[in-house]
């Protein structure tokens, strides 16, 4: 780790997880750890342990050893849905816009944990309710201004192209007011241009100070976004560096392209 | 054999495979590589009849098998029963067919395959396919979850069977080493596009393997 | 002591029922992950068939075998239905089973009006040593295991039956070798009917069956198919054994009024364990 | 950022923008109100019960439409509210009390039995909620305190104050016709905030919806207890009017007719709820009337209704997915956007 790494403070620590399922050994001793303001890329091999590791961030799955930290607190008892209301926003892969829901709506849906007012309220339309539901509305506005949505806003999320619904997505989830954002393949199935502009939204928002995280296999839209990488391969940390770095590490190409490929 | 032309598939509405064209000779031994999300999987299973087609046009002369992603045995029924469904279309044929060509699946055929060694599930897997009698035999992500020694001896086991039976494989695999050393042939992908074709030795040398692999890094665009 | 054996061959016959009415369910929801509703109506079905068929006067076998083969045909027609081409969900297809289970009461109201029917079946009853058995019981459950030993040849043996177990096993795979699934999932509805009919036509000598009648015979089928993990046959004759015995014994040693509800009861405990269960163990499915 | 106020107003209300619908439900609502002062007794009584059935309706969309979780025995907290409505006063409470107490033990014991079912999920907790309404009726059946298989006759009538009491079936329309308003109006509430976003949301993917922050388990709870204190509210209200209840009034196959109507209005939508219990009240009157017909058996009413229910539900979810009332507008939608063309 360098030393400009250090002197910022750290938000999320992974601290020597191992998991396996049966006789597969999904991950086997890792730990990274990602600073505030960070853009973290996560990469490696079909069956590296990316996904599983993010599963286990999210606390969608348990580790068999080892913890997780967010901002200096274990997540061992924190269930799945309390991660938004710490800063802490998760965009699965498979997660599909909600259905039946508009562009709105969907990412109004991400402000859940920043809003108070519960069923009974909503019933009875009382005061609060009416003061936060015109907050999150006006917020989400603002979300889907600069994501510029606003031609699709009140459109039904699961109609839309791919790459829009991706965006939906971002959006739901900073509507929470993260500070930490977690992608799980957020370029997988898109197009050429699509993976362009959601790397442009992107940009912008690590420029604006917020910390992402990306677990991705796509290679050169992480190079084009993090500015340190790790690199997991068969369940292990093998490298972690500078784009730069990791692309002329012999172990790192080995891990990818085979062994002795340009030999 | 196999002709692709100008293919597109989609999931979704996400882009899987966008506009390729390849073809396969007969008792050809191509391979497919690319990184991990290229579509080399997509394009397969659109080629097995698997996933709907797009765009563009397969043609297939004479008969297909393919081994899934993952192999995808029934782990609940034993070798045997797992190879007799492998000739479903055409019923009764004998697996002894099979243990003739890869005797030592003979030695496990009573066991569930559930219960068999990653190697020895991806060599019950090639045998099922081969239960179809096919003239191409096409293998998703061949060596996927195998130890460098497993894969090496399905690797020459399927180079027997291939001068033995003299049929066409086409092997998907994201391992490029070991794709490169057994076939003469290779398409190179990503993301859903073919980059890169050509004999494996002109591959080896080209640096283009890399960037499709670790990516390009003098633009600076995603 | 007497007492008890008898109480206790009445419960394993009784269970017997609940055990093929519950495999029924089992060969569809191996395949279709559909619990179908409609499996009491195979029975009663069935039952009401062969009751016809008998009083038109078709021999004694014969008339049964029509109620039989009526009822599994019964059951492709109901798989055809609640399987659309397209695919639907599972829950969807239930709730079509539910549809077709009441549409099946107005023919059965209309042909066979709303009172229980019986059927005459062994009247004979066994006595040893101060013991009664009604002969239907012996007879049940001597059918009951041929039937579960062809069930195990079926599906072990035939080259359908090892496609069904392949489309429960992993139904990817399966369209891979090429087998149409929804008609396997069509297949297995069918041989549900069977295996439905059957038990009505097995039950009713001995407890004679109304239109409305299904919905206890599928809830006890199920909780027999539950108690089996609603995967296994086996599992399925054990868990509709012991609820058989169970019923019986509470019947005969407190009161019969309850039988239902504790068998009920059981059900639910054993989904809610088993679920508890699975979400422990749940994390293996997310890989 | 600066945000263009005008514009979100603008666009928030063209959201809200189409008002015909607003416009077909006041019609609704005054032909509702002005509907019970011209009909005789015995329609009256169909008037009422199609508005307790689209009460429950709208509480079992709530919960399987919205919150996508399937229940087959919903018929068993409109039991209980019936029972706690009839039990209560004829222990001497007040009926203005029981008729308040009856969602409250319906939510009770929606909780006592959600804590366990609900931690199953599809074809489970369908199954789950059947047998639970099999147990709950069974018992009551064999339970002389709440008046066995017979029933409990002769329950008061619904008094608001002591000397004002509801005797006729016109008052009873009219009360139950504003408690649909109320349901209605508290539902409609409930779907467009922070909750039942949350609820719409789990429908999907409990997974992204934890990811979002809904607590989804315990949602899926609430939205038990409401769909069961709707129920509630129904059973009292039919506890009172009819004046007699028995275990038959509450069997498994109303608890089906409920899923009908749900599935015939279109689950997704509180005011499918309303249509589909409509529909069907009137198609069951036609086919009663059809039934009695000169020279036909008795039993073929029966034989019209479960012909109708079973056929009308594998059609709906075989044809129309997504009800009648999204076919039509879909087909609607269509027929202006073709006119448009034409223009």
């Amino acid at each position: 780790m360098s030393l400009t790494e250090q002197t910022r403070s750290e938000i999320l620590r992974v601290d020597s997880v191992s998991k396996t399922f049966g006789a597969v050994r999904a991950l086997h001793d890792v730990s990274l750890s990602v600073s505030e303001g960070e853009c973290r890329g996560i990469i490696g091999a079909n069956g590296a342990g990316k996904s599983t590791l993010f599963r286990i961030i999210a606390r969608h799955m348990s580790s068999d050893s080892g913890h997780v930290s967010y901002r200096g607190k274990s997540l061992a008892h924190s269930p799945a849905h309390s991660l938004a209301g710490m800063g802490l926003a998760i965009v699965f892969q498979e997660a599909l816009p909600f259905q039946d829901m508009t562009v709105q709506e969907n990412i109004m849906v991400g402000g859940h944990s920043t809003l108070r007012h519960g069923f009974l309220a909503a019933m009875l339309k009382t005061p609060s309710r009416r003061v936060e539901e015109n907050e999150i509305r006006t917020r989400s506005w603002e979300i889907i201004d600069r994501l510029g949505l606003s031609d699709i806003a009140n459109e039904h999320a699961q109609e839309l192209p791919f790459g829009m619904q991706r965006l939906v997505q971002i959006g739901r989830a900073l509507c929470g007011r993260p500070r930490l954002l977690l992608l799980d393949e957020p370029a997988s199935g898109l197009r050429f241009q699509e993976r362009n502009a959601l790397a442009e939204v992107l940009k912008k928002l690590i420029s604006e100070g917020l910390t992402v995280m990306l677990v991705e296999h796509d290679v050169r839209f992480v190079f084009s976004l993090a500015e340190s990488i790790t690199v997991l391969d068969l369940g292990e940390v093998i490298a972690e560096g500078t784009p730069q770095e990791i692309r002329e590490n012999p172990q790192v190409i080995e891990a990818y392209l085979g062994t002795a490929a340009n030999a | 054999m196999l002709e692709v032309a100008n293919l597109v598939v989609h999931y979704d509405g996400a882009v899987a495979v966008d506009d390729v064209t390849m073809r396969i000779e007969n008792s050809e031994l191509v391979s497919l590589i690319g990184p991990n999300g290229a579509g080399k999987s997509s394009l397969i299973k659109a080629v097995a009849g698997l996933v709907p087609i797009d765009g563009g046009k397969v043609s297939l002369q004479g008969r297909l098998a393919y081994v899934p992603e993952g192999r995808q045995l029934f782990r609940d029924l034993t070798v045997d029963q797992n190879l007799r469904l492998g000739a479903w279309p055409n019923r009764r044929q004998s697996t002894d067919y099979v243990y003739d060509l890869l005797p030592e699946i003979k030695k496990f055929e009573k066991r569930k395959a559930g219960q068999l060694s990653g190697g020895e599930q991806q060599l019950v897997a090639v045998a099922r396919g081969l239960m179809a009698k096919p003239d191409l035999l096409a293998i998703d992500e061949l060596s996927l979850g195998l130890s460098p020694l497993a894969a090496a001896k399905l690797v020459s086991n399927l180079i027997s069977l291939h001068e033995s039976l003299g049929i066409a494989l086409l092997i998907v695999e994201q391992s490029a080493t070991v794709a490169l050393k057994m076939c003469q042939r290779a398409y190179v992908m990503e993301a859903g596009r073919i980059v890169k074709s050509g004999t494996s030795s002109e591959l080896i040398e080209s640096g283009e393997m890399l960037d499709a692999y670790l990516g390009g890094m003098g633009d600076g665009q995603p | 002591m007497n007492q008890l054996i008898g109480y206790l061959i009445n419960g394993i016959a009784v269970g017997c029922i609940y055990a093929m009415l519950g495999s029924g369910l089992v060969a569809i929801y191996r395949v279709t992950t559909v619990v179908n509703v409609a499996q009491g109506t195979f029975a009663v079905m069935g039952g009401l068939i062969a009751s016809s068929a008998l009083s038109f006067g078709l021999p004694h076998g014969l008339g049964e075998l029509v109620g039989v083969i009526a009822a599994g045909i019964l059951g492709l027609l109901v798989g055809k239905i609640a399987l659309t081409k397209g695919g639907i969900s599972p829950i969807s297809s239930l709730v079509i089973t539910i549809g077709l289970a009441v549409a099946a009461y107005a023919l059965e109201v209309g042909l066979w009006g709303s009172l229980p029917v019986s059927l005459a079946g062994i009247r004979s009853v066994l006595r040893f040593s101060g013991v009664a058995i009604q002969d239907q019981y012996l007879l049940i459950i001597a059918v009951s295991i041929v039937i579960f030993i062809g069930l195990w040849a079926f599906f072990s043996k035939s080259y359908i039956g090892l496609a069904l177990t392949a489309c429960s096993s992993n139904s990817y795979g399966a369209r891979v070798m090429g087998i149409d699934v929804r008609r396997m999932g069509v297949i297995a509805f069918g041989l549900g009917g069977v295996l439905g009919g059957l038990s009505g036509i097995l039950i009713m000598p001995v407890q004679p069956l109304s239109f409305n009648s299904d919905i206890n015979l599928v809830v006890m089928g199920f909780a027999a198919a539950v108690i089996g993990g609603m995967t296994r046959f086996e599992y399925a004759l054990a868990g509709g054994v012991v609820l058989g015995v169970v019923e019986e014994l509470i019947a005969g040693y407190w009161q019969a009024r309850y039988q239902l509800e504790v068998a009920l009861g059981i059900v639910i405990l054993t989904m809610v364990f088993e679920g508890a269960l699975n979400a422990r163990r749940g994390t293996a499915a997310w890989r | 950022m600066a945000i263009d106020t005008q514009k979100v107003q603008e666009i928030s209300k063209s959201k809200s923008g189409s008002r015909l619908p607003l416009f077909g439900a006041a019609i609704a609502l005054i032909v509702a109100l002005l509907l019970p002062s011209v009909l005789n007794s015995a329609n009256s009584s169909v008037y009422v019960y199609t508005m307790l059935y689209a009460i429950v309706a709208v509480g079992l969309s709530l919960l399987i439409g919205y919150a996508g979780q399937v229940s087959l025995g919903q018929a068993v907290f409109v039991a209980v509210g019936a029972y706690t409505a009839a039990i209560l006063s004829a222990h001497g409470v007040p009926t203005i009390l029981a008729f308040i107490l009856a969602p409250f033990v319906s939510m009770m014991v929606a909780l006592i039995v959600g804590i366990p079912l609900l931690t199953l999920r599809g074809n489970y907790l369908a199954f789950g909620t059947l047998a639970l309404q099999l147990i709950i009726l069974g018992v009551v059946a064999n339970t002389t305190f709440l008046g066995g298989s017979l029933g409990i006759p002769s329950i008061p009538q619904l008094g608001l104050t002591s000397s004002l009491q509801l005797g006729s079936a016109k008052s009873y329309a009219w009360l139950s016709l504003v408690l649909l308003v109320g349901v209605l109006i508290v539902s409609r509430n409930l779907i467009n905030s922070r909750p039942g976003r949350g609820l719409r949301a789990l429908a999907t993917t409990e997974i992204g919806a934890a990811a979002a922050g809904v607590p989804v388990g315990r949602y899926r709870l609430y939205a038990f207890l409401l769909s069961a204190a709707y129920g509630g509210i129904a059973g009292a209200v039919y506890a009172f009017f009819t004046g007699f209840i028995s275990p038959n009034s509450f069997s498994v196959l109303l608890s089906i007719e409920f899923i009908v109507m749900i599935m015939v209005g279109g689950s997704r939508s509180i005011w499918g709820a309303v249509v589909g219990a409509f529909v069907i009240s009137i198609l069951v009157q036609v086919l009663n009337t059809l039934g009695t017909l000169h020279g036909l058996p008795n039993s073929m009413p029966a034989i019209f209704s479960y012909a109708a229910y079973g056929l009308l539900l594998v059609v709906i979810i075989r044809y129309m997915p997504d009800g009648i009332v999204a076919w039509f507008g879909k087909r609607l939608g269509r027929l202006t956007t073709a006119s448009k063309n034409l223009d």
